[in-house]
């Protein structure tokens, strides 16, 4: 590419003209800056403005443009210049909004313009515009794991959108768990009665589409490669194995029942006349419409009883803590069964909650009613066995009292169990390590101790499926980005995500055909998915450094670096988010982005003028996640919250990209404190990237050897947890460093 | 005039809520040319008046964060905002969309400096505040308002403040002469992410939140949590700004009642349990909790979240549809009537402030607005071939969650995908 | 202006001697300022009212309402059936609604009245005195009639249970309506607005059958009218203005009360304000005389 | 007692058959909105929502031998807050009704007499007789406990004669409808037909 020229750009508009000493910042980008041209202007933003700098970039040649005016969150529609690298130094809410207007504060408020602006041009001299590597492929094949219902929908989805889909089903026929229905919870209005699941016409589209090739009796082997290129080896019946490439994964791998064995005190197993929901399916599509009967004796079933939640919605060992959500309409529909068979059939559910959401579900419910069944709050204790009859004992929780009731058949509504594979979080080795944790979970009864083999065998450092949940479900952003989750190109769907109904499924499917062809199309671009889409920068590696230390390829929260047979990481390009977790990791700093490094950053930290230790004149560092602490700093600028004049603040993609370095090297280069402002961790995180949060408190953990060593007071370094809507607080934190400084007195560090 | 290309494979988005947004951005960054219609000032919709999500309690404006640079970065998508549709004809793949742009009074040069709100002084109720307090006739609706842009209130054309707040404008950014616009646009598909609105409380007599000033609503709970909200993020009673400390929700206030809303709204129960979070965040052991419910509705992993809250001693859960409210004449407090069903115990509880867990319903009446597409009799779209390249997104579609929601909405963005790709196959 | 017709439903309680014969009198005078007459519907008969359900199942108590229908169609084919009581006005609205909804219904009772030679269309309205005043005449005109106003009396609107539930009067809420509000604001008096007993149960029937637990209702229906220091109070119900006013010193001997509170009905207040003399008010049909009415009535 | 018919809907569907709007009893969702909206809520045995939780659990006797249907007011503050529009009065007034016809109404339910002596007032001359209802209502218990209730109402009495709301030559007749044969004649087909109803 081109010479690399920077131009700085000041504006004066918005006060910034009045309160700060304009010609000095382009005085300062200049001289400091080493900026080739450094224009001021009234009104930066403003049609003229901008075309002032397009030409510029047009006619001199300028390749990086530093402005020094608002955030970079703000105006982002006029600064909006192709094919250059733009950094933004926040005058405006970062300096004039947060600083008194008073003749004491100018000189500190024009010192903190003055840094940003040579930490803009600093950064500027480090970054590089970036550009695709080319490394991969356009394949517009979504490989689709599970022949259900979300399986077949996410196939025929893909296909209609124009892209061809792969389905590979385990099991000798398509249908999944929905061809074991007899009928389906109705999907629309009135929602009255129990509908056709189409599961035949489901099949007989895919079958006769031919954008989808279907293999039946089929596993993966192995699932290499990345978004754009991966390829699978196949393997079916016969043992034979044979390789598919394709562009995206939509994992569809379903549910399996809970194993009601596991409820000794309804009988369940010791008579035929206790069933589960898909027991009772098995029963309805033998009756055919007919009056159902009785498996044990083959009586027509006179009275029927559901017992709700049964394993569920529990802490008690072996049982699941959450609710299937689908089994109380399901109870309905099994329960219109028998009424529709014949109305002098009692059917009676018994529920604590009963859970029919939205607009259809309340239908249905009431249309239960109107049927003829009844519904009775209570606790179901036991169902024994006497003489060929169920007892079922339970308290009725309106009337207050223990029922012994009679009836021929039982029904429990048990739970759903999602086949999401081996939990690599959990790996026996892990096991080993903290038993404790592995435990608790049994106790709690999150997951279910089963043992799971894996679905796609994913030939991946990080192991062979996709992280899950506590509960056993694959892991995602699940409120704002349900689809999100830690493999990228790899898309769940159905009750491998969240336990769902057919309706919600084929739903879900078809969003996760639309993440599948948007991967494909970026990646085939170099394009980075979500949350920077769009971004072309990628993690490069100077091999050399390398010590093969493989933090890189074990804390990539996206498993994206694999590792050669040396141990060297690779970079999977398209399986890469960005968020430059890994070049936080390494301890020899050899990786780096073409527009985000260790020296884009580090040098703006060196770039700040640092006072001598008599001057009063503190510096404090602070390195700000910049999708939600920096806006949170925004906001506190736009409500005119103060904060020290000392703070210099530098936005990072992710705490997780904090690479200790910059904290050593600030400290040794005389800052006085140090905040790190990052997203909520844990089970319930915020972080846009899953774990880099996490790990920058773990690195931070680790921070006080250095200080001692340089024998500071840990109070100098702090990490927090911050919310976008801090906007109080951050000042606050701010504020606190600087009278921590002040208690601690100057570093002795400054040179 | 606004310049809006647009052809019959671009796809309009209607409503710029979490849904539309989603919609809009999943499809545009599949490379799909998208307009996105918002009738406010601002994006964000329902979501960005909540203070926290659950189950996490994370923040809504922290994913809106995200949604919104994904859009600030995006040239496939545009954003008309005060922009209503009135009117759709032609069929798939090739509609016919009026559009209707109301003036903001504002272009584009506004730098959201703020100087334009300094100098006006008329008041009105803030809408964003579900009107707990008031703003000024020229504001930013909130801080993460996106376009990043002052409105001025058509109320104040034509008097005095409209004329101060263009002196005070140093950016030439308000324009009083601007007119409501007219626009007609091709289109291939359509995305309806129109949402919802908290059902209407006061035609809810029995609880009184007409006449008793302790009886609020779920929503406007959420604005009053939120740090930049009408009290500044403190949970107080209307009556007398005393801390609200020992507060009582009644749940299916309006939902699963022939009366109101014959369906289930299906996120209040959970809007419920995080509420009462906030009330043991704001006064720790001091906050106090009860539920008044029919059955509590948390599904899937949202259980999980219910058992968490039965543990804490301070939240009790007492199932009945309460009666009725009446007032405490010396202190205002609300008083609840009704029978505890389990066991039959007669109440007449006094708390600090009830919060009445309203339900949801369509914002839009597509039959009034004479959209050819099937709605369902709670007032939802259905899915349905009929409606051919129409899709409803989100809480168009049903009752949801923000999770499913989004779900439902990048699932919508496949199908306006799959009309337009047929259309741009037959044009080759 | 000329005069409105409508068929009238008195009641048995209405009757010359009987407990709200005093109703009757003040209604007449009221309906005489507004030009309105009220054709009594010949040989009308009891409604059953809300208990006589133990003796009467469901097809002879409305078979009692279907009768009274049927004769006023006879006797005023084009005329809205009016009642002023509540009872019979519910009963008769009720039965009417029923007779409608369901066609098995319709055809038994098609049958029973061919039984006593009578024909039912079922095809006019049934409504309440205050439907009337409110609807047909609206309380701008209502306020026009004025010649008395009824200045610096304090009156609470008890409006009670069967003209506000299940039908109540149109565009009026069940937990708070504020008609007998306006009325009273109308005749110039001063309504208690915030009276929270308003719809409050005063027993019903069950006055006579269950005392004790009518008379506790009762109690606290008197007591929020002395806690918002009203004068007096007003309600549109023969039951309920029985049941308020004569128990009063029952309840004053059980809780040592010392209620004296006047029950009038709006029709006596309208006819005082309407400068009708305190007999035509009916004035002297108080247990607890209403001074302040009196007063203005003599004037 | 035996447990087969618990929680069996042979009750709900005798109830259906022969209680007035006896089929809505299934629809109740148990929110208890009724039985806190009831103003006599208190004194009942049991509110309405648990009576229709107990005709569905089949307690036949316990429903129909209460006084809970007894105790309503006929205020009607149930149905206009169900929230499933339930006709709850009419269903009181039918299980009263049914239970009355069955005989199994408890001894000096003293609504249930004065309801029949009501109806029995009415249906003999078309139109009520308040004097005669009112004495027959003070002497439902017995001379001697009529003689008590009486002097007890003396005084009420005594103002409504004042007041000329109450007229003692109403002992003699009073008032009456003119058709009284037609009026009977009408009555007895409508009992006609509705005994042919209950199964």
């Amino acid at each position: 590419m081109a010479d690399k020229k920077i131009a700085a750009y000041i504006c004066q508009g918005c006060g910034l003209g009045e309160r700060l000493d304009t010609a000095q910042l382009a005085k300062i980008a200049k001289s400091e800056g080493k900026a080739a041209i450094a224009k001021q202007h009234e009104f930066l933003c403003n049609a003229n403005g901008v075309q002032m700098i397009q030409n510029d970039i047009d006619n001199e040649g300028v390749t990086h443009v530093v402005l020094g005016a608002c955030s970079r969150r703000a105006k982002t529609d006029a600064f909006n210049f192709q094919n250059i690298a733009l950094m933004r130094a926040n005058l405006r809410e970062g300096v004039i909004w947060v600083r008194p207007d008073d003749e004491d504060n100018r000189e500190t408020t024009q010192e903190m313009a003055d840094d940003y602006i040579r930490m803009a041009c600093a950064e500027a001299k480090f970054v590089d515009i970036p550009e695709s590597s080319n490394e991969q492929g356009l394949n517009r094949t979504v490989m689709v794991v599970g022949g259900g219902v979300t399986g077949m929908t996410a196939a025929l989805e893909t296909a209609k959108a124009g892209y061809n889909a792969i389905l590979v089903e385990k099991t000798g026929a398509l249908g999944g768990m929905a061809a074991k229905l007899y009928k389906s919870i109705p999907q629309s209005a009135p929602y009255s009665t129990p509908a056709d699941s189409g599961v035949a016409d489901l099949i007989a589209q895919v079958n006769s589409n031919d954008r989808i090739t279907v293999h039946l009796n089929a596993t993966l082997n192995k699932t290499s490669g990345a978004p754009g290129r991966f390829a699978a080896d196949i393997r079916i019946e016969s043992g034979a194995t044979f390789t598919e490439q394709f562009g995206a994964i939509i994992q569809a791998s379903g549910f399996k029942p809970y194993d009601a064995r596991k409820l000794p005190e309804f009988s369940f197993g010791k008579t035929p006349d206790v069933v589960d929901q898909l027991g009772l399916e098995a029963l309805a599509q033998a009756a055919n419409g007919a009056p159902i009967k009785r498996p044990s004796d083959g009586k027509e079933v006179k009275s029927v009883v559901f017992i709700q939640c049964a394993g569920q919605r529990s802490e008690k060992q072996g049982h699941l803590s959450y609710c299937s959500g689908h089994c109380c309409s399901t109870s309905i529909k099994q329960a219109m069964y028998f009424k529709q068979a014949n109305p002098d059939t009692d059917a009676m559910v018994v529920y604590t909650d009963l859970r029919t959401p939205g607009a259809g579900g309340e239908d249905f419910y009431r249309n239960g009613q109107q049927q003829g069944i009844t519904f009775t709050k209570g606790e179901a204790r036991t169902v024994t066995i006497n003489d060929g009859n169920l007892t079922v004992k339970f308290k009725d929780l309106i009337l207050n009292e223990d029922v012994d009731m009679d009836t021929d058949l039982v029904v429990l509504a048990t739970g759903m169990m999602p086949n999401s594979g081996v939990d690599i979080e959990a790996t026996p080795a892990k096991l080993d390590e903290n038993c404790k944790d592995c435990s608790n979970d049994e106790k709690s009864g999150a997951v279910a101790p089963v043992i799971q083999e894996s679905v796609l065998n994913l030939d991946y450092r990080q192991g062979l499926d996709l992280p899950q949940l506590v509960t056993g479900f694959t892991d995602s952003h699940f409120i704002c980005f349900p689809y999100e989750t830690r493999r990228t190109g790899i898309y769940t769907a159905g009750p491998v995500r969240r336990p769902m109904d057919m309706l919600q499924a084929q739903d879900d499917a078809c969003g996760a055909a639309m993440k599948a062809i948007q991967v494909i199309e970026n990646s085939s671009k170099g394009l980075a998915a979500h949350p920077r889409v769009g971004d072309l920068s990628f993690p490069r590696f100077r091999k050399e450094g390398c010590t093969q230390c493989k933090r890189c390829t074990v804390e990539c929260p996206f498993g994206a670096i694999n590792e050669d047979e040396q141990g060297y990481p690779q970079f999977n390009e398209s399986r890469c988010r960005r968020c430059g977790t890994c070049m936080g990791a390494c301890p020899v700093r050899v990786i780096s982005f073409a527009n985000y490094s260790i020296d884009s950053v580090g040098q703006q930290i060196k770039a700040v003028d640092m006072p001598d230790e008599y001057s009063e004149k503190p510096r404090i560092l602070v390195l700000a996640c910049e999708n939600d602490a920096y806006p949170a700093l925004d906001m506190a600028g736009m409500n005119r919250e103060q904060y020290s004049a000392f703070v210099r603040i530098i936005p990072v993609r992710c705490l997780g990209s904090v690479n200790t370095i910059w904290i050593t090297d600030a400290l040794n280069s005389g800052y006085d404190g140090i905040i790190l402002m990052g997203c909520k961790k844990g089970d319930d995180y915020q972080c846009h990237f899953v774990k880099g949060s996490e790990l920058a408190h773990i690195r931070m953990s680790k921070i006080d050897d250095t200080l001692t060593t340089l024998n500071l007071e840990p109070a100098r370094v702090a990490t927090y947890e911050v919310a976008i809507t801090d906007m109080h607080r951050v000042p606050q934190l701010i504020n606190d460093m600087a009278a921590t400084v002040l208690r601690c007195g100057m570093s002795p560090f400054k040179f | 005039m606004t310049e809006v290309v647009a052809t019959n494979q671009t796809i309009l988005v209607v409503g710029g809520g979490i849904s539309g947004m989603t919609a809009a951005l999943e499809a545009a960054e599949c490379g799909k040319q998208v307009i996105l219609l918002e009738k406010n000032p601002s994006l964000g919709g329902r979501v960005s008046q909540l203070y926290k999500y659950f189950p996490k309690l994370c923040m809504p404006t922290c994913g809106m964060e995200i949604n919104l640079r994904r859009i600030k970065a995006n040239p496939n998508v545009r954003v008309l905002t005060l922009a209503e549709v009135t009117q759709v004809s032609g069929t798939t793949g090739n509609y016919q969309v009026k559009v209707k742009l109301s003036p903001r009074y504002v272009n584009s040069n506004c730098t959201a400096c703020g100087a334009c709100a300094d100098a006006v002084t008329a008041e009105f109720p803030n809408e964003y505040n579900y009107g707990l307090n008031n703003r000024k006739g020229a504001y930013l609706p909130f801080f993460m308002a996106y376009p990043q842009r002052y409105v001025l209130d058509p109320k104040i054309i034509g008097t005095a403040d409209a004329d101060k707040a263009q002196a005070a404008c140093h950016c030439g950014a308000i324009d009083l002469d601007m007119q409501t616009e007219e626009m007609d646009l091709q289109i291939g598909s359509i995305i309806w992410a129109t949402g919802w609105q908290p059902f209407d409380a006061d035609k809810i007599q029995p609880y009184g939140h007409d006449r008793f000033a302790n009886v609020i609503t779920s929503v406007e709970m959420e604005r009053m949590m939120d740090p930049m909200g009408p009290t500044g993020g403190r949970l107080v009673r209307p009556s007398d700004g005393q801390e609200a400390k020992n507060v009582a929700f009644i749940q299916c206030a309006g939902s699963r009642d022939r009366n109101y809303l014959k369906h289930c709204s299906r996120i209040c129960c959970m809007a419920t349990l995080k509420q009462t979070t906030y009330l043991r965040e704001q006064f720790g052991d001091a906050g106090r909790a009860t539920v008044y419910y029919i059955d509590i509705r948390a599904i899937d992993r949202f259980e999980n979240f219910y058992q968490k809250v039965m543990k804490d001693d301070n939240i009790k859960f007492i199932k009945s549809k309460v009666a009725n409210v009446i007032e405490n004449k010396e202190n205002n407090n609300p008083i609840l009537r009704g029978v505890n069903t389990e066991g039959y115990h007669r109440y007449a509880d006094e708390y600090d402030l009830v919060v009445l867990a309203v339900g949801m319903q369509p914002s839009v009446d597509f039959k009034s607005l004479g959209i050819d597409i099937v709605v369902n009799d709670n007032g939802f779209i259905e899915q349905n071939p009929h409606n051919g390249g129409m899709f409803a997104a989100g809480c168009a579609s049903d009752a949801l969650d923000v999770n499913r929601a989004v779900q439902n909405a990048t699932a919508s963005s496949l199908r306006a995908i799959q009309v337009i790709n047929q259309v741009a196959g037959a044009e080759g | 202006m000329a005069k409105k017709e409508y068929s009238f439903y008195p009641g048995c309680s209405s009757q010359k001697g009987a407990s709200s014969s005093n109703y009757l009198k003040s209604a007449n005078a009221m309906c005489d300022a507004l030009e309105i007459k009220l054709n009594h519907i010949p040989d009308w008969n009891c409604c059953a009212a809300s208990i006589g359900y133990a003796g009467g199942g469901k097809l002879p108590r409305i078979s009692l309402s279907a009768r009274n229908i049927a004769l006023s169609e006879q006797a005023h084919p084009n005329q809205d059936i009016v009642a002023t009581c509540a009872a019979c006005w519910l009963a008769t609205k009720e039965a009417s609604e029923r007779i409608d909804h369901d066609p098995q219904i319709k055809q038994e009772v098609v049958q029973v009245l061919d039984a006593a030679n009578l024909k039912i269309k079922n095809n006019k309205p049934v409504r309440h005195m205050v439907e009337v005043l409110i609807e047909d005449f609206g309380y701008q005109a209502l306020g026009k009639k004025v010649v008395k106003p009824l200045e610096g009396i304090k009156i609470a609107g008890y409006v009670g249970c069967q003209t506000n539930r299940p039908f109540g009067i149109a565009g009026e809420s069940f937990e708070n309506p504020l008609y007998l509000d306006k009325l009273v604001e109308t005749m110039g008096a001063e309504p208690i607005k915030n009276y929270d007993k308003k719809v409050q149960c005063c027993g019903g029937a069950l006055a006579f059958s269950e005392p004790e637990k009518s008379q506790a209702m009762i109690k606290d229906i008197i007591t929020s009218a002395y806690d918002s220091d009203a004068d007096m109070i007003v309600t549109p119900c023969p039951v309920c203005q029985m049941n308020v006013e004569v128990y009063q010193d029952q309840i004053n001997k059980k809780y040592g009360t010392k209620f004296n509170m006047p029950v009038v009905y709006y029709s006596t207040l309208m006819s005082v304000a309407y400068g009708k003399s305190a007999k035509e008010a009916a004035l002297d049909g108080q247990i607890i005389k209403a001074k302040q009415l009196e007063a203005i009535a003599n004037k | 007692m035996s447990n087969t018919a618990k929680y069996r809907n042979d009750f709900l569907k005798e109830v259906e058959a022969n209680v007035e709007e006896g089929e809505w009893v299934k629809m109740c969702m148990q929110c208890g909105v009724c039985a806190g909206s009831c103003p006599l809520g208190n004194a009942w045995e049991h509110t309405p929502q648990k009576i229709f939780m107990m005709i569905r659990a089949g307690k036949r006797d316990e429903v129909l031998s209460s006084d809970a249907m007894w105790m309503c007011t006929s205020c009607y503050n149930c149905i206009v807050r169900c929230p499933r529009e339930v006709p709850i009065t009419h269903i009181m007034h039918g299980l009263a009704h049914y239970a009355k016809r069955l005989g199994l109404v408890p001894a000096n339910q003293p609504t249930a007499k004065f309801a029949q002596l009501f109806w029995n007032n009415l249906s003999k001359r078309g139109r009520i007789n308040e004097l005669t209802l009112g004495l027959g209502l003070y002497f439902m218990n017995g001379f001697v406990e009529g003689i008590k209730t009486s002097i007890k109402m003396q005084s009420l009495g005594l103002n409504m004669i004042k007041t000329g709301r109450m007229n003692v030559m109403e002992i003699f007749g009073g008032h009456s409808v003119k058709d009284t044969s037609g009026f009977h004649a009408m009555l007895q087909k409508a009992e006609e037909i509705e005994a042919t109803r209950i199964k």
